[in-house]
């Protein structure tokens, strides 16, 4: 039966998220702008310990919801909201800020990784803390400066010494790698190949602790925008880690059925429709400075008039509007399909796809149509332009997701249409 | 809470309508445009599936529960995908039924929706649109003045579906010229009144199977009765809306159908080798049709949906369709552009797609849910 | 020096040919819109009289001017303006009605062909015709049912058999074909392979002559617009022609080097712009009939205010005239390089995609600011509309135009850029 | 007789400004950009290219022969393709000079054209934009009401370049608000002016290195030979207008970088075997990027040469700033498209051009030809 109203369990959610996001991340979203590279500690604190790690439903679950979630089949009958929860909370968390809210503790991708193929025994192993006292961090770590989009051509190796895993490389763009493996008791899934020869069939997922040797830091990336959020390059010289770190079977299955990459994929396509929220939070903050100015100013838009008889602000915000609310159908309609145990593939890289152009269009529209007040940083408007750019780019490009979605309309495989 | 899933009876009103357009309506599109003439046996066949009527409580002869916004978007974009006119003629009567209906007196309703419940097709016109490139349903310039028990309707109305052909026309005319959407009424219309003149048939660029017509007013009276609501007229913006439901789902079903022949095509079409889908340009032009179109849909719905839960629904209905033809052109000019010379021929359909889609932004009225 | 200012010569042409196409062309433009397959005889009698083909210049240079040519050498210091006289021309012509001007009497692009690759005797024997005193055209056979923009894979095939070329095969998409080779004594330029395994360097094009045996034309196309040119399918069955019908040597030369195929694309280069031309044209048209409208209903557009303080209209009237103009800039340095002996292959592609895309962006836009004025046949915008989409199509699809564009400013050969 | 080959001077103007470009402003664009300091040497080096003294004739102690508007925007396409802060740092002074040079009266030109003929770089200041959203220079809210023989100033104004380190600001102030472009006159206010107060250093999102200030005017007095012009006062339109060319030739130089930027990125950057330009999503972009950097000069081009001929050219000039001003954004966010994550990066220059670019919607006034 369609259906778009929220149930009142989320309702309440997006409501309480809302008000903490208008009141503890807005007001602090230019302090964390302009002095890149500090954290908003208190709020971490805060954010762990009234949500413990809820917001993390934006990368994965967290310890607690992972719990809850054994108890049922993964394709259960009775409709579950995990993910409609997580894309309407990170709508609202990010209308607040994009920079702080990536940067909140949790498990992130890393975690949705261990997650998505670890043992019940990893799951234990390295998930449990996320529900601990401190705040903490997981991290991911695919992107190699040569890989870019293209993960299948990962050069990192992990080659099997004894008990141990002793990996080799260097990794790019992890997203709070300083978190996770710095400032605080966490680890970053590392994706490396154990037989290159083997293609994508050779790329594992391995967990490594924070502090485990031979493992560095070696940059923190100075950003356009989304500054709050730590970005790094990691290297691994001989780094050696336990052999049970690895995620998933070490088997090499046949090239053609590339297992552990299946998982990482599957991660993304529960990821992606987030990623799409992050950036519908962010547009819709713009449109709503746009509108609250016209208020202020007595300015009504004239919905329902012929649109060639508007004002070019009118006509532009009606596009807005459309543009936004198309955006969050598609995504909503992504998690919907996850939720109820759907293969939603196609379906993620569309929302992708449409929220990343459609709000990279919008913010820097935006900052047009307010002209000094949009280029001015004595507003938001600059910043969500900046910070809404990323969300074109990381999760896969605009283009990566165009492409997904005509292979998969098309009938395509990945060399069919390349 | 949130679904996206189609009830039983949702799901069988598309199969019906889907399959009554692949079978019926769309083999028959190309010669009904170059013809200007839609099939009797069609018109006929497709008034079997009963959607009209269907609506049409039983207490006016009609089998059916009532308005159901959702269920009739869903109708209408599986006909679309069969031909535009063809659906638009199909359905001319629901502007002046649906709104009786919605809005009319008791004394309306039983006078005129009976005539819909029928075996056999009963067109019905309605006049909102008028000849002016500026025209706006919130500056209507036909006008209806009261003169005692009448109203003096004065005024040029164009693309009246079926005018000619029906007993009556739903004519909109502002009663309080200036008020915007609140001055506006609607007046049912027999065709013959003195001073109602319908013109020769309108000549289009697309939608030429439809038959349309301007009409003239030159003080017409029509006693006061013939005011949609009576003394209280009717909610113009709301039934502007359901009207713009029907036309944004239509676009969406029209274009659907121009995404899977492309889609065809740039999978089959070989040059330079390959399949033409196998480029980059080509495919990501699919893929954001593709993306364009379930959007628009998911527009339509969530519109729609407020509509039947009685939720003010003006704001989106109005996006929904602004929207929809801007996707409509998108989509039609690129399923020309993907088959090259081809799509500028008219054995393909492609051309007639991109003639219609641009209609979009003009039609108002004309179809309903 | 750079100047804008059109030479006295073109400026008359171009107010000679505007009244021509405002008081000859543009009232019957609908007529022959609404009865397609029909001809306007006595304009093409007059337009041969009063033009001598000058109108060619679209499509090639008349016999007469062919013979001026003779006197100076091609890459002549001196400057020349025939081209850019060509696209001025143009414009004001389709401005008029494009597809009565596509259907003009002239040598066309069959003509162009035996000018860029025609031996002295050849231009003589296929050119002079165009200086007698009935219209008589040429015409260009490329396309074939299974070729498309693919024209290095034409399979219409040309034996030699004694004094005799032998063609067999099927081409579509022949512009004004049965007006060369019914309605007239012209001839159509047939492009055919000499050797398949030779590739590109194997196809040559072959002068066939009207009403020769073993060519017939077996299709005549109904089309969205430019209704007036016929567009023709012919089919080749043991057709014979002369030996010396060959345009440019019968030797294959070696695989990479293509003689006979950079002749066509020439022409081609040589023409883009004046397709360019005639999509600006038909723009214009459009353009002019809102100006006109809003004229009538004093209605002002105020160009130099804040653009989103404007009207919808006024915003796209005013991004309307930028494009137009952007293009018409274009296309006049496409051509400008070219009579000035300059490579413009670059340029050249560069204005076709930027005038074939802005116009059919143009009229569509144009009928929707009109409402059901624009959507009605009772005024020509909608046709306008129908005409221009050809411009993003013919002598090169949009695409292929930024895949020329893309090649030439990445340096990518074909095979690196396909 | 139409031609696009530039003059021998142009040519020279091109590969000197160019090679400065290249060899100074680029290399120092970065740090420039994070520091919001502009090294004092590369201003100095600058000025020795002579561009404002080159237009200021002897009698005013310059070495030019006047305004020439195509040879100044050939000069700033090659200037911002080096870095646009510094460009535009650079030609502070333009707008002072150059209006009074166009409109100003004798008094006027002998006063101050002098001071920008020196060896050493001169800036100067203008006052045209207002902190609103929809400023729109045919509204200026800033007041100048003659009070006796004096013109009394209101209003505030924002991104003035360089105010607080200028003797003297152009301000723009409406003489006859309501009156459009005609009701606006210019006033050259030196700074220290009673009731000119100039704020903090304003906080742009691009343009970082350039110093721009919002002043702020209480009951201003100038006397009435300030009016550009003097009693005659002075073409609003005309200046505008030729700000605005400068601007647009500025949004070419800076896109022509990204753009070429992109080009090398495309090429060699490798991706799934192949660099990542081979494929046609990435190519077609860098194609659309270069046709629209060619069309804005030639519309740029055009505009100035329409200006250097007498003609009118402030609606050429209007169209090629927007045109111009959508461009760069188009190419900027594309830039950084096309270098993924790279792009986002502030070791690399495209998200800095990306920052630039969004201001040339709102930039009026600022530089000049």
């Amino acid at each position: 039966m369609i259906d778009f109203e929220l149930s009142p369990r989320i309702k309440a959610t997006k409501n309480m998220i809302h008000m903490f996001a208008e009141q503890a991340v807005r007001p602090i979203a230019r302090y964390y702008d302009e002095h890149e590279h500090e954290k908003p500690w208190d709020l971490f604190k805060m954010v762990h310990k009234f949500m413990g790690g809820g917001m993390a439903g934006a990368f994965g679950t967290s310890g607690k919801e992972e719990k809850a979630e054994k108890e049922g089949e993964p394709k259960e009958k009775k409709p579950r909201e995990t993910n409609l929860a997580g894309a309407v909370t990170i709508e609202e968390i990010f209308w607040g800020d994009a920079g702080i809210a990536l940067s909140f503790p949790g498990p992130g991708l890393g975690g949705a990784a261990v997650q998505a193929s670890g043992t019940p025994e990893q799951k234990e192993r390295f998930l449990s803390r996320f529900s601990g006292d401190e705040p903490v961090w997981g991290a991911m770590a695919i992107t190699e400066p040569e890989a870019g989009s293209d993960t299948a051509n990962i050069k990192t190796t992990a080659v099997l010494d004894g008990d141990e895993w002793v990996l080799n490389g260097e990794k790019i763009f992890v997203t709070s790698g300083k978190s996770a493996l710095e400032d605080s008791k966490g680890f970053v899934v590392v994706w490396a190949t154990v037989d290159r020869k083997a293609g994508r069939a050779g790329i594992k997922p391995f967990v490594v602790e924070h502090g485990t040797p031979g493992m560095q830091i070696t940059k923190i990336e100075d950003k356009l925008g989304i500054r709050c959020s730590d970005t790094v390059s990691i290297s691994f010289m001989d780094c050696r880690i336990p052999k049970d770190n690895i995620l998933g079977s070490p088997e090499v299955v046949d090239k053609t059925k590339t297992e552990g990459f299946k998982k990482a994929m599957a991660t993304f396509d529960a990821t992606r429709p987030l990623v799409a929220a992050m950036a519908i939070g962010v547009g819709r903050a713009a449109l709503d400075f746009i509108k609250e100015t016209l208020k202020e100013k007595g300015v009504e838009i004239r919905y329902g008039i012929n649109p060639n008889r508007m004002t070019v602000l009118e006509r532009e915000i009606m596009q807005m509007e459309a543009d936004l609310k198309a955006a969050r159908l598609l995504t909503w309609r992504a998690v919907w399909m996850l939720d109820n145990g759907l293969r939603n593939d196609l379906q993620a890289s569309m929302a992708k796809a449409k929220a990343g152009m459609a709000v990279t269009r919008i913010t820097q529209k935006a900052v047009e149509l307010m002209g000094p007040l949009g280029y001015s940083r004595e507003y938001l408007l600059e910043k969500w332009m900046r910070d809404s750019k990323i969300n074109d780019i990381f999760e896969g490009t605009g283009q990566i997701q165009l492409l997904v979605t005509a292979r998969r309309i098309l009938g395509f495989t990945r060399e069919q249409l390349k | 809470m949130v679904s996206f899933e189609l009830s039983d009876e949702q799901k069988m009103i598309q199969e019906t309508c889907s399959s009554f357009a692949a079978d019926h309506m769309y083999p028959a599109m190309r010669d009904a445009d170059e013809s200007g003439e839609i099939p009797e046996e069609i018109i006929s066949r497709g008034w079997e599936l009963g959607l009209v009527g269907g609506c049409i409580p039983e207490e006016y002869e009609g089998f059916g529960e009532g308005l159901n916004a959702l269920n009739m978007v869903i109708a209408l974009e599986e006909l679309a995908w069969g031909d535009l006119s063809m659906a638009m003629h199909l359905l001319s009567p629901t502007v002046l039924a649906f709104s009786v209906l919605d809005q009319g007196t008791e004394e309306q309703k039983k006078n005129l929706l009976p005539r819909y419940c029928g075996e056999e097709f009963k067109p019905a016109s309605c006049a909102l649109v008028e000849p002016y490139y500026d025209f706006c349903p919130s500056a209507i310039r036909t006008v209806a003045e009261r003169d005692g028990d009448e109203f003096v309707i004065n005024g040029g109305k164009c693309l009246a579906p079926l005018a000619k052909e029906s007993d009556h026309v739903l004519v909109f005319a502002a009663t309080n010229p200036g008020m915007g959407f609140a001055g506006v009424d609607a007046f049912v219309v027999p065709v013959g009144t003195k001073g109602m003149e319908i013109g020769e048939r309108e000549k289009n660029m697309g939608v030429k199977a439809l038959a349309t017509y301007p009409i003239t007013f030159k003080d017409c009276r029509v006693p006061l009765a013939a005011r949609l609501g009576g003394e209280n007229g009717s909610d113009f913006l709301r039934l502007l809306s359901r009207s713009r439901l029907a036309l944004a789902a239509l676009a969406v079903g029209m274009s659907r159908h121009a995404l899977e022949h492309s889609r065809d095509y740039a999978r089959e079409r070989v040059a330079f080798g390959e399949p033409i889908g196998s480029r980059q340009a080509i495919a990501f032009m699919i893929a954001e049709m593709a993306i364009e179109v379930d959007a628009t849909r998911l527009l339509v719905w969530e519109a729609a949906w407020r509509c039947d839960k009685g939720m003010d629904f003006a704001k989106e209905a109005a996006l929904a369709k602004n929207y929809a033809a801007d996707m409509a052109m998108m989509v039609g000019d690129r399923s020309v552009q993907i088959m090259g010379g081809h799509g500028y021929i008219r054995d393909n359909p492609v051309e007639l797609w991109f003639r219609n889609a641009r209609g979009f932004a003009t039609f108002e009225g004309m179809v309903m849910v």
